[in-house]
């Protein structure tokens, strides 16, 4: 729907809220007290800790005082207001700042691979694909167990979300940039963008820009979740992740689009991670892909594609199959949003849950090859040692099974109890040994 | 601070039309448990309407009789309950319509009653109700009538229609093959113009219907697969070792319910492994089984027992096979 | 479970309460073995009622004397001694009842139901107390039986006893004089039993 | 140690000598009794099963175990073979009557089966039996649904499987026990 | 080869067709009291299993050499033949008693991971009739029969033993399974426990009734039906009429 619609940015809100728990890791601390004027790219909030990620202002302007709010995930966060001053970059100058220009692979040789690790920390970055890993985490330890592939997920997360697709349209150079410089940092991996085939604009643009550089466009089969690590990563390289493990036990490090172009910024133009591309789409009656301020409150960015239609009836931040339903249109855009997903009515209406009848679609579509119908009556029934049995813990989370389900049951949410419960207890028991 | 966000401050702001509900929000709308019910009655049409040519008033009054049965006992047993009614979702008339099948055409009325209704109390009600039995409900009515009226069960006749309106009485394919020896032509096993249950004699509509619910992807395929394969390789065994050939393994796939079974009651979802190997296990079980009854038991037929002997297995069968995720392999996770 | 009750305590209990059968899922190899007609369930009761009587009776008598350790072996030996006399009688006078009950006489020497008596009720009671004790427990074993096995017998034969009662058209059920139907009809009953102790159970609540 | 074990069994021991006098007792009162009900359902039988015979005696015939059924004159009138074989859903136990020549079945007794009533379970009905009386011994039997032949045997109405198992237990123990007879010096 | 055959077939009636439990109804007490869990149930099966072949292999010895009316030992001792069948039962019932003792001596001495899994259920077994009922059923071939061809030898009574066995383990680890299925389900609750279980196994023993016959199958298979024509030259034996 919003494949064909070029990057827009969004005019400069006259205030953001900026969390600053946006990722996976420790919470950073704020830096800019209330009253402070800030600078475009100025820092928010600062960490210690290895695992998290600072987050800068994407603004200049004057910091309110902190509130905090709960996004969609569940997570609480501070989050630091900023009202924007009049002097800031706004429309083709900044997507010029952040995607566009001259992105010179020459220059890539001479950056030292540690700098680059320290850049990406400092500059904020952490996947944009939705997991929000702080990425300088996955580059030195990708660098310190030594990998011999990075590969660029060009897929896209769920249907509906086209911002991936627009960005490797639009910015192919930049995302090849980083991807050579994330290799660097991981230690001299090869590099493969893997693209759906349902997007071969995307895949000649990439390959235009990726001659002689070694880079390899890879095709995948478009079927979702192809862009989950899980599936991506024995579709390029035929290596299955072990049970519980992680990409890199098989000398893999995938990467987001968004992510890598991020990278490039950070090490060739010293930029933070200030904005990110959304797609909008839906029911709303201009759906495009925007390139906003993370903080930006999504409802700047639905009005800005001409409001939501009446028949809307949810908006999701992320995709359909995984994001997470918004209750408040005032929720600040953060870096994992990928997209905001307006629903009809008749899209989140669904019949009233019946009993399973063992039809096992939820076990033939489920990518992991988990038996989903049995870990939720397993969790229904707080069966925990039965749910583990069936690897309860390895699933994840796309959604595919609760889709299929002819008797309409929360597959995924059912799961989720169950996966929490045993980390729970996994917890406990390493606790006390 | 009025305008700060989160759930706290401004709750649902923009407008009553607005939900929040969990992932994913959205669903498949081509089937449902209603959708698949119909289908399974759909691909049963071609061996209805066999089965209404050959038997004509047998077949039109044991099918009335038992889909009535069926839905007025789960209406009955759900209010004594004190549960939701559960009609609406059409799986008492499935369990009917292949229960009335599996009857032969001269089972005195009372034989359908009881078995419908012992069926679905027996082997669905007790259990719970839909989704919840073990065994498959029309097997269970079938062996139950079967064990209390033999009989009355045996298929001693039919309408046929090379000779106009008699009842003849001759005896199905099988008993003729396992008492005397008698083979059936092939023609006539495809056609269904035998005696038999209702729904049995003839091969090709139950193929028909099997290849259509199959195709719907409402019955599994590794189910009939397994059956079929099970069935050809005992079969050719046996042949190579003892040729007869008055009744090859092809005789062997289409006489008897074996197809009817295959199709549409060893597919039944709910009574049937989940995992893919536990389908293939389950179909195979059934065939292996069926043959040796047929070849050793007292009885000419093995389709129902094999499929409730499988239905018992398959819980433990779906317990053998749970899949290892997407490259797992046991003991390697980390703690 | 509480000792002072009277005999008659005692006895009343057997029947309904602490039905052996039904509420303490006890003995059940020949309550269902033996139940697909009524004569045969009678006789096995009769037998169960002769060697729950003895063993009582005998414990009771000697529950002073009994050292732990040897209890469960005084108990075996008494049990198997008034097993074989009952079988011998059987045999006897009962010949054709005899073969119809076939092992299932014997087996009454590890049925749990007397075991179970002689451990809770006949070693620590008195001759009266354990004799009615045995009697209750009997009479609820004999009913329960009798409950299964006249639905057997109706269902599966037409019969009840041996007499006809229902009309010459009645198609026998023969499932039910085989072993799916003893267990069929046991579930059933069980189930009622239940529903019928939870109603009365919520009708005194209220 | 011993003595304490003596002193703690003693009442064991004592029980166990009653136990084994009220047995003994019992065995002496109805032993004979019940080798009586034993017998009466074989060799007792057999004034009923072959025409003019008073008693029988045990006897065996090579390795065959038969009985021989005298008259009151002390003339062999018959032989009466028991046999054994797997029916439809157990076990079936028959006694076969010859004449004395072992030419002829003069009659057929079940002594155990557990068909299932009401089909198998009629193979015990007289009617039925009575189709052996007369067939010869020299010829394997055959079931048939309606006999006409000398050696047919008709099945019951629905348990041609019981019927078949009869007839061949009792086609394999004819044929035994006349090889058996062949050989045989009396 | 035919010893073998006969073997198979009781095998086959010990452990599918005339299964203990489903059959018989003997066993029920752990049929139905221990069939909750998969592992419990097996270790149960096994346990099961292994006592009613020890159980039948003394009680086979004791019946064949002592109880049975002209037993080989008592004779030798006595100079005559005796009955002491009447202790039968009390034998049977001390010799299981030991057996299970010994039995889990012999395992928590010498498997003391076997013991682990499976020996809790040992004591229970005691009072399990399945092993005293394959005792009588040992003793009925042993023990007053008339015709010595028929009497069994130690292959039959162990053959049916362990058979049983396999047949009780069968049948409590297929309930087990279902059992865990229906700890999930929604069974109307005067049926839980107990009610369902007995409906379960009424329907197992309807499925079961499928294998009906095959011994017989096996055994028209594997003896061909010993030369119903050939074996009594009728001729020759008319000749022979006369002179008897
Ligand atoms: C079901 C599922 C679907 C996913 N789909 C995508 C996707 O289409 N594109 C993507 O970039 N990441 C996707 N991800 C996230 C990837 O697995 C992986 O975390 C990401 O590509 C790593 O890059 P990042 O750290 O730069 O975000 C998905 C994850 C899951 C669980
Ligand atoms: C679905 C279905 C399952 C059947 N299963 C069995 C079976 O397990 N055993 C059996 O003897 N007959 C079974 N039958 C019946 C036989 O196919 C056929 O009617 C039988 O051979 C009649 O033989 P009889 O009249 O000699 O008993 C089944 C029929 C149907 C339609
Ligand atoms: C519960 C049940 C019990 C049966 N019992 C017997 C039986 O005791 N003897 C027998 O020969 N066949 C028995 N049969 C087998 C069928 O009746 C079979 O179709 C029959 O042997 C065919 O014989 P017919 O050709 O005389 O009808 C039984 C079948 C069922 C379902
Ligand atoms: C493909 C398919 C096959 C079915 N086959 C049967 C069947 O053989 N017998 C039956 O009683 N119900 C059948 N049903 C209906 C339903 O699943 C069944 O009644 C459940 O077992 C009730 O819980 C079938 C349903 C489907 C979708
Ligand atoms: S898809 Fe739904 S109905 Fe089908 S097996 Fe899975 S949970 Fe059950
Ligand atoms: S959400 Fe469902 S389909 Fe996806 S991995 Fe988990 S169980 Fe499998
Ligand atoms: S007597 Fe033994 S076998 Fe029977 S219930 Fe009691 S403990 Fe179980
Ligand atoms: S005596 Fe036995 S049955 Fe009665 S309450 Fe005590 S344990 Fe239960
Ligand atoms: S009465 Fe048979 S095991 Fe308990």
């Amino acid at each position: 729907m919003s494949s064909g619609s070029p990057i827009r940015v969004l005019p400069t809100p006259p205030r953001v809220v900026v969390p600053l728990r946006q990722h996976i890791g420790a919470p950073p601390e704020p830096v800019a007290g209330p009253k402070t004027l800030v600078s475009f790219g100025q820092k928010l909030g600062e960490c210690r800790a290895f695992v998290s990620a600072p987050v800068h202002s994407p603004l200049s302007g004057t910091v309110e005082r902190h509130t905090t709010l709960t996004l969609p995930t569940g997570i609480r966060t501070v989050a630091v207001p900023v009202s924007a001053s009049g002097d800031n970059l706004s429309g083709r100058a900044l997507l010029d700042e952040i995607l566009g220009g001259d992105w010179d692979y020459e220059r890539i040789k001479d950056v030292d691979p540690d700098e680059i690790a320290a850049r990406v920390q400092d500059a904020g970055i952490v996947g944009l694909g939705g997991a929000t890993f702080p990425t300088h985490v996955k580059l030195i330890s990708a660098r310190e167990k030594g990998v011999e592939l990075l590969i660029v997920n060009g897929c896209e997360c769920e249907p509906y979300l086209t911002a991936d697709h627009r960005m490797m349209l639009e910015a192919a150079r930049a995302v090849l940039c980083g991807a050579l410089l994330a290799a660097r940092a991981c230690g001299g991996a090869g590099i493969a963008v893997a693209v759906e085939d349902n997007k071969l604009d995307a895949v000649r643009a990439l390959e235009r820009e990726a001659a002689g550089t070694g880079i390899r466009v890879v095709t995948v089969k478009t079927k979702y979740p192809m862009g989950g690590e899980r599936e991506l990563v024995p579709a390029v390289t035929g290596r299955l992740i072990p049970s519980g493990g992680l990409p890199l036990d098989v000398g893999v490090v995938v990467i987001n689009v968004g992510t890598a172009a991020a990278i490039a910024r950070a090490v060739l133009r010293g930029g933070a991670l200030t904005h990110r591309v959304v797609t909008v789409t839906g029911a709303v009656h201009q759906p495009g892909n925007l390139l906003a301020p993370i903080g930006a409150a999504c409802r700047d960015l639905l009005d800005f594609c001409g409001g939501i239609k009446p028949d809307a009836a949810r908006i999701v931040a992320g995709g359909p199959m995984m994001g997470f339903a918004l209750a408040d249109l005032d929720t600040p855009l953060t870096k994992g949003t990928s997209g905001l997903v307006v629903l009809r009515r008749e899209d989140v209406e669904r019949e009233a849950e019946t009993e399973c009848i063992r039809c096992a679609r939820c076990v033939d579509v489920c990518p992991t090859g988990l038996v989903p119908t049995k870990i939720a009556l397993a969790a229904r029934n707080e069966l925990w040692d039965r749910a583990e049995k069936l690897h309860a813990s390895d699933c994840i989370e796309c959604g595919c099974c609760a889709y299929v389900c002819p008797a309409r049951i929360p597959l995924v949410q059912l799961i989720k109890v169950a996966k929490a419960r045993l980390a729970e207890i996994r917890r406990t028991a390493a606790e006390r040994p | 601070m009025n305008n700060a966000p989160g759930k706290e401050n401004t709750p649902l702001a923009q407008a009553p039309t607005l939900s929040v509900g969990p992932s994913p929000h959205m669903v498949s709308r081509d089937l449902s448990t209603r959708r698949m019910m119909a289908d399974v009655i759909i691909a049963l049409l071609p061996v209805i309407v066999v089965s209404f040519y050959i038997f004509r008033w047998f077949a039109i009054y044991h099918l009335l009789l038992a889909v009535i049965t069926c839905v007025s006992v789960e209406a009955l047993s759900m209010r004594l309950l004190r549960r939701p009614p559960t009609i609406q979702d059409g799986s008492a008339v499935v369990t009917g319509l292949i229960f009335a099948l599996s009857l032969p055409g001269t089972a005195p009325w009372y034989v359908n009653l009881i078995g419908a209704a012992a069926g679905i109390f027996l082997g669905k009600v007790v259990f719970g109700g839909l989704g919840q039995n073990i065994f498959n409900p029309a097997m269970v009515g079938r062996a139950f009538v079967m064990i209390a009226f033999p009989a009355a069960m045996g298929a001693s006749g039919y309408v046929s229609q090379s000779t106009g309106v008699d009842i003849l009485t001759s005896a199905t394919p099988l008993t003729a093959l396992k008492q005397m020896g008698q083979g059936t032509s092939l023609m006539h096993l495809l056609m269904g113009d035998t005696n038999g249950s209702l729904g049995e004699t003839s091969a090709l509509a139950c193929l028909v219907g099997g290849f259509y619910l199959c195709a719907r992807g409402t019955a599994s395929w590794r189910i009939p697969a397994g059956v079929l394969l099970a069935v050809t390789i005992i079969s050719s065994a046996a042949y190579l070792i003892h040729p007869t050939p008055h009744w090859t393994p092809l005789h062997h796939l289409s006489a008897g319910a074996l197809l009817l079974g295959a199709f549409f009651i060893a597919t039944d979802p709910v009574t049937s492994p989940v995992t893919r190997k536990g389908r293939w296990t389950f179909g195979i079980g059934i065939g292996t089984l069926v043959m040796l009854i047929r070849y050793l038991s007292g009885y000419p037929e093995g389709v129902m027992f094999s499929v409730l002997l499988m239905n018992s297995a398959a819980p433990l069968v779906d317990r053998l096979t749970v899949p290892l995720p997407l490259g797992g392999s046991p003991g390697k996770r980390k703690p | 479970m509480t000792d002072d009750a009277t005999p008659l305590e005692r006895f009343l209990r057997g029947i309904i309460p602490e039905n052996p059968v039904y509420r303490q899922l006890l003995g059940l190899c020949p309550t269902l073995a033996v139940t697909n007609n009524m004569k045969a369930a009678m006789t096995m009761s009769g037998a169960v009622l002769f060697v729950l009587l003895g063993a009582n009776l005998v414990v009771s008598l000697i529950r002073g004397l009994l050292k732990p350790h040897l209890r469960i072996l005084v108990f075996t030996l008494t049990i198997a001694t008034f097993v074989t006399i009952a079988d011998r009688f059987l045999a006897a006078f009962m010949y054709p009842m005899s073969k119809e009950l076939g092992p299932y006489v014997p087996l009454i020497i590890v049925n749990c139901i007397i075991i179970c008596r002689c451990e809770v009720c006949a070693s620590r009671q008195s001759p009266a107390v354990a004799i009615a004790d045995a009697s209750g427990q009997s009479l609820g074993f004999a009913l329960a039986l009798a409950s299964i096995a006249t639905v057997r017998e109706i269902l599966g034969s037409g019969t009840w006893w041996g007499i006809r009662i229902l009309p010459a058209g009645w198609d026998n059920w023969v499932i039910m004089v085989l072993p799916a139907g003893a267990f069929l009809t046991m579930g059933l009953l069980l189930g009622i039993a239940n529903w019928l102790g939870t109603i009365r159970s919520e009708t005194k609540g209220y | 140690m011993k003595l304490r074990y003596i002193s703690e069994a003693w009442l064991v021991l004592l029980l166990a000598t009653g136990f084994a006098l009220a047995l003994a007792a019992v065995d002496l009162a109805w032993k004979t009794r019940i080798e009586e009900n034993k017998r009466r359902e074989t060799i007792g039988q057999i004034p009923h099963l072959v025409p003019g015979a008073v008693r029988g005696q045990k006897e065996f015939v090579g390795k065959v175990y038969v009985y021989r059924a005298f008259d009151s004159a002390g003339r062999q009138v018959g032989w009466v073979l028991p046999a054994v074989g797997q029916g439809f859903a157990d076990r079936i136990e028959l006694l076969i009557d010859l004449d004395s020549e072992a030419e002829y079945i003069t009659g057929l007794y079940v002594l155990e089966q557990k068909e299932t009533p009401g089909l198998g379970a009629n193979i015990i009905a007289a009617q039925w039996r009575k189709q052996f009386t007369g067939k010869p011994a020299t010829l394997p039997l055959h079931v048939s649904q309606a006999a006409i032949g000398e050696n047919e045997i008709q099945a019951v109405t629905g348990a041609t499987i019981s019927s078949e198992s009869v007839v061949s237990i009792v086609n394999e123990a004819v044929a035994g026990f006349r090889r058996a007879l062949e050989g045989w010096e009396r | 080869m035919d010893l073998l055959v006969t073997l198979l077939l009781i095998a086959v009636g010990a452990a599918l067709i005339n299964n203990f439990v489903l059959h018989y109804f003997v066993g029920l007490c752990p049929f139905m009291g221990v069939s909750r869990r998969l592992d419990t149930a097996t270790g149960m099966g096994f346990a099961v299993t292994f006592v009613i072949s020890v159980a039948s292999f003394l009680s086979w010895t004791l019946t064949y050499f002592v109880l049975r009316p002209g037993a080989p030992l008592t004779t030798w001792l006595l100079h005559r033949e005796v009955d002491l069948s009447i202790l039968n039962y009390i034998v049977y019932i001390f010799v299981i008693a030991s057996s299970v003792q010994f039995v889990e001596m012999y395992v928590r001495r010498f498997f003391p991971n076997l013991h682990r899994s499976f020996g809790v259920y040992l004591p229970l077994i005691t009072t399990n009739c399945a092993i005293l009922f394959a005792c009588l059923e040992i003793m009925k071939h042993v023990s007053g029969v008339e015709d010595p061809a028929r009497v069994w030898g130690l292959p039959q009574a162990l053959t049916l033993a362990f058979f049983a066995g396999i047949g009780f383990t069968i049948a409590i680890v297929i309930m087990a399974g279902i059992r865990e299925q229906l700890d999930v389900a929604d069974v109307p609750r005067a049926l839980q426990g107990a009610g369902i279980a007995f409906v379960v196994a009424g329907i197992l023993a309807m499925a079961f009734t499928g294998f009906t016959g095959v011994d017989r199958g096996l055994e028209k298979i594997l003896k061909p039906a010993p030369s119903r024509h050939a074996a009594s030259p009728s001729a020759r034996i008319h000749s022979r009429g006369g002179e008897q």
